[in-house]
């Protein structure tokens, strides 16, 4: 993968208290961009559901199964891939959480809040099985993807 | 996470401070409104005045929480929501579901 | 490898600034253990030692090459492995920096921290290249390792 | 890392805030003692009192200064040890080395 800085890496059992983990290594990564602090939240916000899915939906809280979490910057934008050893699903069977009768559904709004802060979300699933959902954002300073981008050199 | 409880005018508030996020907020939650729901309160107002952090599991917890407080013939309204709480419900639409109150005098008036 | 929890796993670039991550990645870990304060520094402060050896001498500060850092309990002990991508070296020619002739020394102090905070250090070398330190300390609550250890059933 | 300065009938008293560890600290507390130098103080005081971690190259960067500080016909000295850096100074035995002061009346009268 091209990246303008090394990337940060971590591995974690699947139990929803490493999720904290997850968070200030998030966090501690995002404070040498120099976000302000909604756009670090926001990124913080979608890593956190990601993770949590993987934990719950990928490797059903099966604390030997592994969630790994690939943090980088990368032209520009923050990019955060986060993978399971699941067996994966469907994206488009998932629905919109604001459509009526989903309103007041308990569950259903991860996927809509990693949409609603990232830049871009994109799932990719893995030959021999596992989900890997990576999260973009721009960074403010960064110049759009289709427009000249200097730090892009490899 | 932590929740203190009490009582005023036969509204039942409920303060949850810190994080309502997977596995940790969203559970004390869920305990909190059903303990209420076990001694016959049917007025529950939640202030979030304190809560620092909340995923779609604890968004989904007050939505079930307020649905099952319906369902028993209750009410569960919500007050002072913290600008980032105050945006994912709107976000999500839920703002049109929750009576939402800033100040506590109206909110415990309005039960 | 044998564990009674699931480890964390992390890896970084090699600078300097990152282990200020690995740093939070430990004390969180430690935090869920209740160990007493002196106890967590001591192993942060090896750990951190492990870690800017691997960094200096290991990758001589080469961004690209990478530092694993992994993170774990086993049988009652805090273990934690650091490994880098250099060329190994031999342990037994590093001098005891309390000599009179190495007193005054600027440097040389890194694996004597790593010896006074833990209660084990021991170093390998991977055939393909690259160091890997594992520092272990025994939890106050647990078990000696030669005692009976309920916990280490596999 | 910040390190306040400040003078003391003749004495430069130097003080380090945060953390003395490789790559940050130490070289900020090198280029600092290296100023004074170059002002042609000889007198130094460090009070290590704000330094809440110190690895082994921030305890190799206070031998370097010591010794730098030596050899130009001067004298640095410690000032307020936190116990854990006291603890390391006494583990390494540089304890031995350097002169500590707990009160910095008596440290700058001793120059
Ligand atoms: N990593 C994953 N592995 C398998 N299924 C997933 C994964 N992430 C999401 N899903 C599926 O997509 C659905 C919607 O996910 P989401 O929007 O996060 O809401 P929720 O997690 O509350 O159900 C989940 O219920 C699950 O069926
Ligand atoms: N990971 C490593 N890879 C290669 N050499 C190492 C590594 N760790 C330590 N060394 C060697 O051991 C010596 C002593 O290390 P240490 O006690 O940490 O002191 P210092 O790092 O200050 O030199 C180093 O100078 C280096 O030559």
């Amino acid at each position: 993968m091209a990246a303008d800085n090394p990337r940060v890496h971590l591995v974690i059992g699947s139990e929803y208290e490493n999720i904290e983990l997850v968070q200030i290594v998030v966090e501690e990564s995002l404070r040498k961009l120099d976000l302000d602090e909604e756009a670090a939240h926001a990124i913080s916000l979608a890593v956190r559901e990601a993770v949590a899915n993987a934990i719950k939906h990928g490797n059903h809280q099966n604390p030997e199964k592994r969630v790994e979490i690939d943090f980088g910057v990368d032209a520009g934008e923050v990019v955060i891939e986060v993978s399971d050893q699941g067996v994966g699903f469907d994206p488009l069977q998932v629905g919109d959480p604001r459509m009526p009768g989903n309103l007041l559904r308990p569950d259903g709004r991860g996927i809509f809040f990693m949409h609603t802060f990232m830049d871009d979300i994109n799932y990719s699933f893995k030959p021999e099985g596992g989900t890997v959902v990576t999260l973009r954002k721009r960074l403010a300073s960064a110049p759009m993807a289709s427009g000249p981008q200097k730090e892009n050199e490899r | 996470m932590k929740i203190d409880r009490r009582s005023r005018d036969g509204v039942t508030i409920l303060e949850p401070k810190g994080k309502i996020t997977i596995g940790v907020g969203d559970v004390a939650l869920r305990d909190a409104v059903l303990n209420c729901l076990q001694e016959g309160e049917r007025s529950i107002l939640m202030n979030l005045a304190a809560v620092t952090t909340i995923d779609s599991s604890g968004i989904g917890e007050l939505v079930s929480a307020y649905t099952t407080v319906s369902n028993r013939g209750g009410k569960l309204k919500l007050l002072s929501l913290p600008p980032k709480v105050q945006d994912i419900l709107q976000i999500t639409q839920l703002i049109t579901v929750f009576e939402v109150y800033d100040d506590e005098d109206e909110a415990v008036e309005s039960y």
